[in-house]
C-alpha cells in the first residue's frame, strides 16, 4: 500500500495529516500489518488532551496490544467511532476509512520534524533487513 | 524408527451440543428427601424479594443426560492420564488418585472452617506437617499456607517484602524482573505498588550480574527471579545475586514454578533466596483439572516472619494447635477463611508417599528433559546451549525456512497423541518450544514424544502444508480467534422467537 | 516409587544415551558445595495404604459425628455423587487451562456453559470462568470499578462478609484505595442515610452483600440509585448462591461478585471454592480473568476459545487487568455439574426448603425463653439471634451434646457479643433442629 | 505395470534396443503403449534387478521418457520464461549443467506431468518427460508457451536414453568417458565423449533413490547396442545386469518417487502429492498457481502416505484403505513387495487425519481387511547426504 505524501510518519508508525490547525491521525499500514487482525482500537474521548510522544490508545490484536503514541500535541475534537463495530477496517484501509482521532493542534511544533513518506518507507525496509538478519 | 512408532491418537469426535440445547421443562435430575418441616411461603416469608419463577433458562434435564454431556465433553480433552503432556513451566506430572480419595474422607471434606479448634486439630495438624515438609524441602524459617495459587502467592510475597522494607521507613519504589520472567511477576508487582524494571537476561540466558550490580539502588525493594530460569537453565550466580541485593538492603524473591528441578537436590534458602511462593499444583502434583484450584504457599527467611497473612498456625501447650486470627504487623489477609485446604491436603498426600525419595523425583525429572534434549538437539535449534534441568527450550529457527513456526509443529503433536509443548515462551527466546516432560514418563514415553517430534520435523522439511494444517485429528480444526475477540459471544442465550424477528 | 515409570537399567541406558556417567552430572551446574548430601527429613516413603491411614487418623481428630449450625460464607448443601464421578474423570482433572482449544474443548464448553449459568443466577450480561473465591471475587469488582470510573474511593457495607472486607483491605493497602465502611440498621441491612452521607462524585463502587453476613437481604434499587446517582458502581457480593433459587437477581448491580462453594463444593476447611465475577456487557474489557468465548472453526463447526485474552497477565504483563492465572476450573465444573444437575426446579426446591427449614428454626428458638431476634429484615437461611448470656458459653454446653452451635458474632462486631448466626439448610434433619433448640434451652437454664 | 489403458489402436512402439531386449530373452509388455522389457529372467528377474541396482549397478533403457528442449528465439530469457511459465519449480535457480524436479500443472493445480528440467546453457532448457504421457505432454508446452519468444522441439525420438543406477554406476561410467564424473554433484550433468561419441549428455539423474546417472545417446539402433554392450562390458567386474521396469518400479516406489496416473494425475494436486518443496510459490505467476494458493486456504482433504503391511497380504493399487470403523477412507496408489525391506510396502491417499506416523489403516484385499500401518517415508534412504529428489 502507498504511503501518502501529504502524511507525516513517527517511527512507533503513527501518521498525521496536517490541515491548518486540524490534523487527523491514525497507523500506518505497516504498523496493521505488524499487529495482524485487529480486534479492539481504545480511543480517547472527544475533549481529551493527548501529548506528543505520550500514549493516547491502544490497537489489540488476538494476542497483543500495542501503544499508539501521539505525533502531536493537541486537544481531541472526534474519535473514530465506526472503529468500535469494525476494527477490521484498520486492516483494510489504514490510511483512510480507519483514521483513529482528529484533533485540534495546540502547538504544530515538531511535525515538521516527523519522517516524510519516503523517508518512512525507507525507514521501514531499514528495519525489515534487520529483523530479518 | 517406524517400530518405535506406535502412538498415534485420534480425538474422539463425538458431536454433543450445549446442556442447555437439551432442555425440556418437567425432567428432572436431581431430587431432594421430602421436607421435613412446614413449607413456608416464599411469597409472604420474603416480600418484594421473592423471585416467584425459576430462574430463566436454567436447564431441564435427566441424570442420564447430564452423564453423557459431560463425559462426551470430556472427550475431547487431552490429558495426563491420555499421555505426555509436555507443557513448558506447567509441571504436568502424574496426579496420584490416593490424593484424591483421602481430600473426599468424611472428617476432612466435611469440616467447616469456623467449626471450634479443638475439633479441627485433625485439619491443623495436616496443615503444620505441610508447613514442616515444604520449609524442609525449601531451606526456609517461616512459611504461609494461606495464598490460593502461584499468583496470590507472588503478591503475597512482595507485600510481605513491602512491609518489611515499610518497618524500616522505606517501602521502596522498585521490583527488578528479568525479561525471562511469567507474565504474572510483573502483573503481581504493580498490584503491590512497586514500579516494574525489566532486566536484560545476557547472552546465554542468565542474569546479567555486572548489569545488576548497576541496577541495584536504595530503590530496589527486590529482585523476582525464576530459579531454574524459564530457559530450564540454574541461576548459577544465585548467591552472588543474593549478596547484590542485601548489600544494598533489597530482598530477593524468587518464582517458585521451577522447584521440581530442585526438590531433594538444593534449597532456595540455602542459595541465598529470602522469600518464594511455591505452586503445589505444579511440584506437589495435585491435579490442574483444566486451570485450578492451586494453592500458593510462600516460605521466607526469619526477617520476613513477622508480616505474615493471618490467620497464623501456631503450637500452644501440650501440643494442641491453633489458627491465630490477629498479629500486629500482618499484611492481613489474603483470602477468606484458611486456605484452599482441600489442595493443601492432597500435596501432603504427595510428599508422605515420597517421603525423602522426592529426589528421586527430581532426577527423573531432569534425566527425562535432558534426554529429550539428546534426541532432539539439532533436529531443532537450541538457542541456549548451557545445561538444562527439569526443562529444555528449543526454537522454530530450522523450521521457520519452510513457513513452519512453533505454533505449526505444537499443532501437528496433537495428531501424533501429545499436548503440545508451551509455544512462543519464554519471550527471549523467538518461535520457542519449552518442553517439560517431568518425571512421570517413561523412557518408552519419551522415545514415542523424540519421535513424533522427529517425524515433524521431516514433514516440515518436506510437506509443509500438512504441518501447516495441524491438527488434522481433533474434532475442531483451528478456530477462528479472530471472530471471537471482536465479537465475543460469552454466554447461551435462546433463539429469539420468529415472531419477535419481524418488528 | 510407585509414581515413577523407570527402572534403575532404564536410567542407566537414558543417562548413556546423554552421555553422563552419573545422575550428578546433571545436576553439574549447581555450585558443589549448594548441593544437599542428606536426604530430607520429611516423613514417608508411605505405601498407599499408609496415606489413607494417615488422613483417617486426622479425620478422627476433627468434628465426625457432630451437627452443625453453621455457615457464615460456607455452607453444607445436598451434593450428588454424579459431580464427583464427573469432575474426577481425568480428561477434566488432569488436564491444564485450556490454551490448546482444539484438545481443549470439553473444558472450554464446560466453562461457556458455567459463564452462561452465572449469568442466569446473577441476572447479569456477561460472568467469567472463575476467581479464587468470593473474598478475591469481591475485591477484583472493586479492582475492576477502580478502573471503569477512575476513583479510589470505595463504600463497602459492614455488614458484608468480615473476611471479605479483610481481604479487600489488604489488597487496597498499596493500590491507594480509600475504603469506608457503612454501619447497619436495627433490621440488619445497609444504613441507607448514612451512604448518602458518604456518597459523594469520588467514590468508585458502593459494595452490599446479600443476603448479607447476617442473613439480611438488601434492598438493592435504593442501594443502585444512591450509588448510580454519583457516578460510583453497585457492587453486590453473593455469599449464598443457593438464595438466587427464590430470590430476585440483583439485576440493578454493575458488578456481581459470587462465592459459588454451595453450587456443590464441600465445606472442606475453607476451600478450594469457587468466585465468579458477572456484569454489564459493557465492562467485559475491565474485567478479570479468563474467558470463553463461542466461535468457529475453518470447517464452520461450533467451538469454543479463551477470549479477550489481552487483559491477561501473560499478554499485558504489567498493564493486565489481574494477576490471577490459575483459577479454580474444577470447583467451576463442579458447580457447572452440580447446577445442571439441580436444573430450574431442583435449585427453586433447594431454596424453598432452606427458607422453610430457617423459618421453622427461628420458631423453635423463640420458643426459648430469653431467646429473642436481633434484626428483623426478611432472611434466607440464616439469621441472627440474641442469647441472654454469652454465645461462647451456650456453645460450649452444645458441643457437650455433638452439636457445633451458631457462630458467635462477638469478635468481628463487638456491639453483637451476646448475638449468634444460625444456618440451617436442606441437610438439616427437623429432629436435630429441635435436638439443638432443646439443647439451647437447657444449655441457657444452666447456672454459670 | 501392466497398462490395459492403451488397447491396440496401432502398433507397440519400439525403442532402439528392442531387438536386444528380446535376444536377452526379456519379458517384454506393453507400456503405455510401448513394448518394453519388464524383467529379465535370464540375469535373474525382477528381485535380483532390483538388489543389483541397491548393491552394485544396473542398466535400464529409458528411451522411451520424452524430450523437449526449449530455447530462446531472438529476445534472450524468453525460454526461462516460457518455462516458468509451464513449470512449477524456480528454473531461474539453475545454473548451467544443472537440473531439477519439477512438474507441468493444469490451471486447476493438478499435474499435466512430472518432468526433470536441465537448464543446456545460458537460454536453453530440456525437460525430460513420461512416456505414457508423450503427446499430450508435448503439445500442453505448445499449447501453453506460444506467447513467449521461445523455440519448442521435441527431441524424444532422436536419443536413445540409458540409466545406468546404483552406487558403482560411477565407476562404470567413467570407464566410458573422458569427463571427470567425480565433479558432478547430484542433480547436475555435463557433456563428455562416451564410447567415443563426442559431446554426449551425462547427467545425475535417475528414479531409483541409488546414485547413477542418465546418458542420452544417437537413437540408431546399431550406436544404440554398441553404447549397451560397453555398458555391460564395463560393468561386468561390478556384476552388472540389464533391468526392466519391474525393478524400476520397485526402486521408486521404495524411495517414494512419484509415477503418473498413480501418485501423481489430472485428480490431484500438488499439495495432495506432498510436493509442496518443489513448488516454488514465491517465484511469481504460473498455471496452477491460483488454485493452489485458494487449496492452501482450503486446506488439504487428503494427503499421500507410506503404508507398511502389518498382515500378510500385498497392497496394490486402486484398492480401498479403511479405518478402524470399516468406512473407506483413502486409496492406495502403488504397492508392492520391497525387495530391499522384504516386507510389503504402499503408497496411498488418506485424510490427513490419518497421516500421522504410527496411524493403524486397514486394506481391502478381495473380501479381507488387511492390517497396515502409516511408517516414515521415503521407505528406503540410501546412505548418502544429497538425496535424490522424492515425492516426500
Amino acid at each position: 500500500m502507498a504511503y501518502p505524501k501529504s502524511f507525516r510518519y513517527t517511527k512507533e508508525h503513527e501518521w498525521i495529516e496536517v490541515k491548518g490547525d486540524l490534523a487527523t491521525i491514525g497507523i500506518t499500514d505497516h504498523a496493521q500489518h505488524e499487529l495482524g487482525d485487529v480486534v479492539f482500537v481504545e480511543l480517547p474521548k472527544p475533549g481529551a488532551k493527548i501529548e506528543a510522544g505520550k500514549s493516547f490508545g491502544t490497537v489489540e490484536s488476538v494476542k497483543a496490544v500495542s501503544e499508539i503514541y501521539a505525533p502531536a500535541s493537541g486537544e481531541v475534537i472526534e474519535a473514530n467511532g465506526e472503529l468500535q463495530n469494525k476494527p477490521e477496517t484498520i486492516n483494510s484501509d489504514p490510511h483512510g476509512a480507519a483514521w483513529l482521532i482528529k484533533v485540534r493542534l495546540t502547538s504544530a511544533a515538531g511535525i515538521s520534524d516527523l519522517m516524510d513518506a519516503s523517508a518512512y518507507e525507507a525507514y521501514i525496509a531499514e528495519k525489515g533487513k534487520e529483523t530479518s538478519a | 524408527m517406524n517400530e518405535k512408532i506406535k502412538k498415534a491418537s485420534r480425538h474422539v469426535s463425538q458431536s454433543e451440543g450445549l446442556i442447555f440445547e437439551k432442555s425440556s421443562p418437567g425432567k428432572r435430575a436431581f431430587e431432594l428427601p421430602p421436607l421435613d418441616v412446614p413449607k413456608a411461603e416464599p411469597a409472604k416469608a420474603l416480600a418484594a424479594h421473592h423471585r416467584s419463577e425459576g430462574v430463566e433458562g436454567f436447564p431441564e434435564v435427566s441424570e442420564i443426560e447430564v452423564i453423557r454431556h459431560f463425559t462426551r465433553l470430556s472427550t475431547w480433552n487431552h490429558a495426563i492420564d491420555l499421555g505426555m503432556y509436555p507443557l513448558g513451566s506447567c509441571t504436568m506430572k502424574y496426579n496420584p488418585r490416593v490424593n484424591e480419595f483421602v481430600a473426599r474422607l468424611e472428617g476432612i471434606a466435611t469440616e467447616h472452617p469456623y467449626q471450634p479448634q479443638e475439633l479441627s486439630q485433625g485439619c491443623l495438624r495436616i496443615l503444620r506437617l505441610l508447613e514442616k515438609s515444604l520449609l524442609e524441602i525449601t531451606g526456609m524459617d517461616a512459611i504461609t499456607l494461606q495464598p490460593a495459587a502461584g499468583a496470590q502467592g507472588e503478591l503475597t510475597g512482595l507485600l510481605l517484602i513491602r512491609a518489611y522494607l515499610q518497618k524500616q521507613g522505606n517501602p521502596r519504589k522498585k521490583v527488578l524482573i528479568p525479561d525471562s520472567a511469567h507474565g504474572t511477576n510483573p502483573a503481581t508487582a504493580v498490584i503491590a505498588g512497586y514500579e516494574v524494571e525489566n532486566i536484560k537476561s545476557e547472552s546465554h540466558g542468565q542474569v546479567d550480574v555486572e548489569g545488576l550490580r548497576r541496577l541495584v539502588t536504595e530503590d530496589v525493594a527486590a529482585l523476582m527471579i525464576t530459579n531454574p530460569s524459564t530457559l530450564g537453565i540454574f541461576e548459577q550466580r544465585l548467591p552472588e545475586i543474593a549478596q547484590i541485593l542485601h548489600a544494598k538492603g533489597a530482598v530477593l524473591y524468587m518464582d517458585g514454578a521451577n522447584l521440581n528441578a530442585l526438590a531433594g537436590i538444593t534449597r532456595p534458602g540455602d542459595l541465598g533466596v529470602d522469600v518464594m511462593h511455591l505452586n503445589l499444583h505444579k511440584t506437589f502434583s495435585t491435579p490442574h483439572g483444566g486451570g485450578g484450584p492451586g494453592a500458593g504457599p510462600v516460605a521466607m527467611k526469619k526477617i520476613l516472619e513477622p508480616f505474615r497473612p493471618v490467620p497464623i498456625l501456631v503450637e500452644k501447650e501440650n501440643g494442641r494447635l491453633a489458627l491465630e486470627p490477629v498479629r500486629p504487623d500482618s499484611i492481613g489477609r489474603v483470602k477468606a477463611f484458611s486456605s484452599n485446604f482441600g489442595v493443601l491436603v492432597r500435596a501432603l498426600a504427595y510428599i508422605l508417599a515420597y517421603g525423602p525419595g522426592v529426589r528421586q523425583a527430581t532426577e527423573d525429572a531432569v534425566l527425562n528433559a535432558n534426554y529429550i534434549r539428546r534426541h532432539l538437539e539439532g533436529v531443532y535449534e537450541l538457542p541456549y546451549p548451557l545445561p538444562s534441568m527439569h526443562e529444555v527450550v528449543f526454537s522454530d529457527a530450522i523450521q521457520k525456512k519452510n513457513g513452519v513456526n512453533t505454533m505449526d509443529i505444537a499443532k501437528r503433536l496433537i495428531d501424533y497423541g501429545f499436548h503440545p509443548y508451551t509455544t512462543a515462551f519464554p519471550l527471549i527466546v523467538p518461535g520457542a518450544l519449552m518442553i517439560e516432560p517431568t518425571e512421570s514418563e517413561s523412557r518408552e514415553e519419551c522415545d514415542l514424544f523424540i519421535d513424533a517430534m522427529k517425524a515433524i520435523a521431516e514433514e516440515a522439511a518436506t510437506q509443509p502444508e500438512i504441518v501447516k494444517t495441524a491438527p488434522h485429528t481433533t474434532r475442531v480444526r483451528r478456530l477462528d480467534e479472530v471472530g471471537a475477540a471482536r465479537k465475543p459471544v460469552l454466554r447461551w442465550k435462546p433463539a429469539a422467537p420468529k415472531s419477535t424477528a419481524a418488528d | 516409587m510407585r509414581y515413577l515409570p523407570k527402572s534403575p537399567v532404564e536410567r542407566q541406558e537414558m543417562l548413556a544415551a546423554i552421555g553422563a556417567k552419573s545422575i550428578d552430572e546433571l545436576f553439574s551446574s549447581i555450585p558443589e558445595k549448594y548441593r544437599l548430601r542428606a536426604p530430607l527429613k520429611i516423613p514417608g516413603p508411605y505405601s498407599e495404604a499408609e496415606v489413607i491411614q494417615y488422613f483417617k487418623e486426622r479425620a478422627a481428630e476433627n468434628a465426625i459425628g457432630y451437627t452443625s449450625f453453621l455457615g457464615a460464607g460456607v455452607y453444607n448443601h445436598l451434593r450428588s455423587v454424579v459431580t464427583d464421578t464427573i469432575i474426577q474423570r481425568g480428561e477434566f482433572l488432569t488436564s491444564y487451562t485450556p490454551y490448546q482449544a482444539e484438545i481443549s474443548q470439553g473444558t472450554l464448553q464446560a466453562i461457556f456453559e458455567f459463564q452462561t449459568l452465572m449469568c442466569q443466577l446473577t441476572g447479569q450480561d456477561v460472568a467469567n470462568a472463575s476467581m479464587y473465591d468470593g473474598s478475591t471475587a469481591t475485591t477484583e469488582a472493586v479492582l475492576m470499578a477502580e478502573r471503569l470510573t477512575g476513583r479510589q474511593r470505595v463504600l463497602i457495607a459492614r455488614s458484608v462478609h468480615p473476611e471479605y472486607r479483610d481481604v479487600l483491605k489488604t489488597y487496597a493497602k498499596n493500590s491507594g484505595l480509600r475504603i469506608e465502611e457503612i454501619p447497619f440498621t436495627a433490621s440488619g441491612t445497609v444504613d441507607t442515610k448514612a451512604l448518602q452521607g458518604a456518597l459523594k462524585d469520588d467514590v468508585a463502587a458502593v459494595v452490599v452483600q446479600s443476603p448479607n453476613f447476617f442473613g439480611a437481604i438488601e434492598s438493592y434499587a435504593p442501594l443502585a440509585e444512591a450509588a448510580h446517582s454519583v457516578g460510583a458502581m453497585f457492587v453486590v457480593a453473593i455469599a449464598e448462591g443457593v438464595s438466587l433459587g427464590l430470590l430476585k437477581p440483583p439485576t440493578e448491580a454493575d458488578i456481581v461478585a459470587m462465592e459459588a462453594q454451595s453450587f456443590g463444593l464441600p465445606p472442606s476447611y475453607g476451600g478450594p471454592f469457587a468466585g465468579v465475577i458477572a456484569a454489564r456487557e459493557k465492562y467485559v474489557r475491565q474485567m478479570p480473568g479468563r474467558l470463553a468465548g463461542q466461535t468457529t472453526d475453518s470447517e464452520g463447526k461450533r467451538g469454543f476459545v479463551l477470549t479477550l485474552a489481552t487483559r491477561e497477565q501473560h499478554i499485558r504483563r504489567e498493564k493486565a487487568t489481574s494477576n490471577i492465572c490459575t483459577n479454580q476450573a474444577l470447583c467451576a465444573l463442579a458447580a457447572t455439574v452440580h447446577l445442571t444437575l439441580l436444573g430450574k426446579e431442583g435449585l427453586r426446591e433447594m431454596a424453598q426448603q432452606n427458607l422453610a427449614k430457617a423459618q421453622f428454626t427461628l420458631a423453635e428458638m423463640l420458643r426459648i425463653p430469653g431467646v429473642r431476634r436481633t434484626f428483623d429484615a426478611p432472611f434466607f437461611n440464616e439469621f441472627t439471634v440474641e442469647f441472654p448470656r454469652s454465645v461462647k458459653i451456650v456453645n460450649s454446653h452444645l458441643l457437650r451434646e455433638k452439636i457445633i452451635g451458631p457462630l458467635a458474632l462477638g469478635t468481628p462486631y463487638p456491639e453483637l457479643t451476646k448475638h449468634a448466626l444460625v444456618c440451617v439448610t436442606e441437610t438439616t434433619p427437623r429432629a436435630e433442629i429441635e435436638r439443638f433448640a432443646s439443647a439451647v434451652k437447657r444449655a441457657l437454664e444452666q447456672p454459670i | 505395470m501392466e497398462s490395459s489403458t492403451t488397447s491396440q489402436i496401432r502398433a507397440l512402439r519400439k525403442t532402439a534396443l528392442n531387438a536386444l531386449h528380446r535376444h536377452l530373452g526379456a519379458k517384454m509388455v506393453n507400456f503405455g503403449g510401448w513394448d518394453m522389457p519388464v524383467e529379465y529372467p535370464s540375469s535373474g528377474g525382477l528381485i535380483a534387478e532390483h538388489k543389483a541396482v541397491r548393491g552394485s549397478v544396473g542398466v535400464f533403457d529409458v528411451s522411451h521418457m520424452g524430450d523437449i528442449r526449449i530455447h530462446s528465439g531472438k529476445k534472450p530469457g524468453g525460454a526461462l520464461e516460457a518455462v516458468q511459465h509451464i513449470a512449477m519449480n524456480d528454473a531461474s535457480k539453475l545454473a548451467i549443467g544443472q537440473a531439477q524436479y519439477s512438474a507441468m500443472l493444469y490451471p486447476d493445480g493438478t499435474f499435466v506431468d512430472d518432468v526433470i528440467v536441465h537448464r543446456l546453457g545460458e537460454d536453453d532448457y530440456l525437460l525430460v518427460i513420461n512416456a505414457g504421457t508423450r503427446e499430450k505432454d508435448i503439445n500442453w508446452v505448445r499449447e501453453n508457451t506460444k506467447g513467449f519468444d521461445c523455440v519448442v522441439e521435441e527431441l524424444s525420438d532422436a536419443y536413445t536414453q540409458l540409466a545406468i543406477q546404483g552406487p558403482r554406476a560411477a565407476e562404470v561410467v567413467q570407464k566410458l568417458t573422458d569427463a571427470d564424473l567425480s565433479g558432478i554433484k547430484n542433480y547436475w550433468f555435463t557433456h563428455g565423449t562416451v564410447c567415443g561419441l563426442k559431446n554426449t549428455l551425462i547427467a545425475r539423474t535417475g528414479y531409483t533413490g541409488e546414485d547413477g546417472f542418465e546418458i542420452y545417446v544417437p537413437s540408431d539402433v546399431a550406436t544404440s547396442e554398441k553404447v549397451w554392450n560397453q555398458v555391460m562390458e564395463a560393468g561386468r567386474g561390478f556384476g552388472i545386469i540389464p533391468c526392466g521396469l519391474g525393478a524400476r518400479n520397485t526402486l521408486r516406489l521404495e524411495s517414494k518417487m512419484a509415477l503418473y496416473g498413480h501418485e501423481i494425475s489430472d485428480k490431484i494436486n500438488v499439495w495432495e502429492a506432498g510436493l509442496d518443496r518443489y513448488c516454488k510459490m514465491e517465484k511469481g505467476d504460473f498455471i496452477g498457481r491460483v488454485a493452489l494458493e485458494r487449496a492452501k486456504a482450503a486446506g488439504l482433504t487428503r494427503t499421500l502416505v507410506g503404508i507398511e503391511m502389518i498382515d500378510r497380504g500385498i497392497a496394490r493399487d486402486e484398492y480401498c484403505c479403511c479405518n478402524e470403523a470399516g468406512e473407506r477412507i483413502g486409496v492406495v496408489t502403488s504397492g508392492s513387495p520391497s525387495p530391499t525391506l522384504s516386507k510389503n510396502i504402499a503408497l496411498a491417499y488418506v485424510p490427513p487425519a490419518y497421516s500421522a506416523l504410527g496411524t493403524i489403516l486397514y486394506v481391502e484385499i478381495r473380501t479381507q481387511k488387511c492390517k497396515a500401518q502409516v511408517v516414515p517415508t521415503p521407505f528406503y534412504k540410501r546412505q548418502k547426504k544429497a538425496a535424490a529428489p522424492q515425492v516426500a
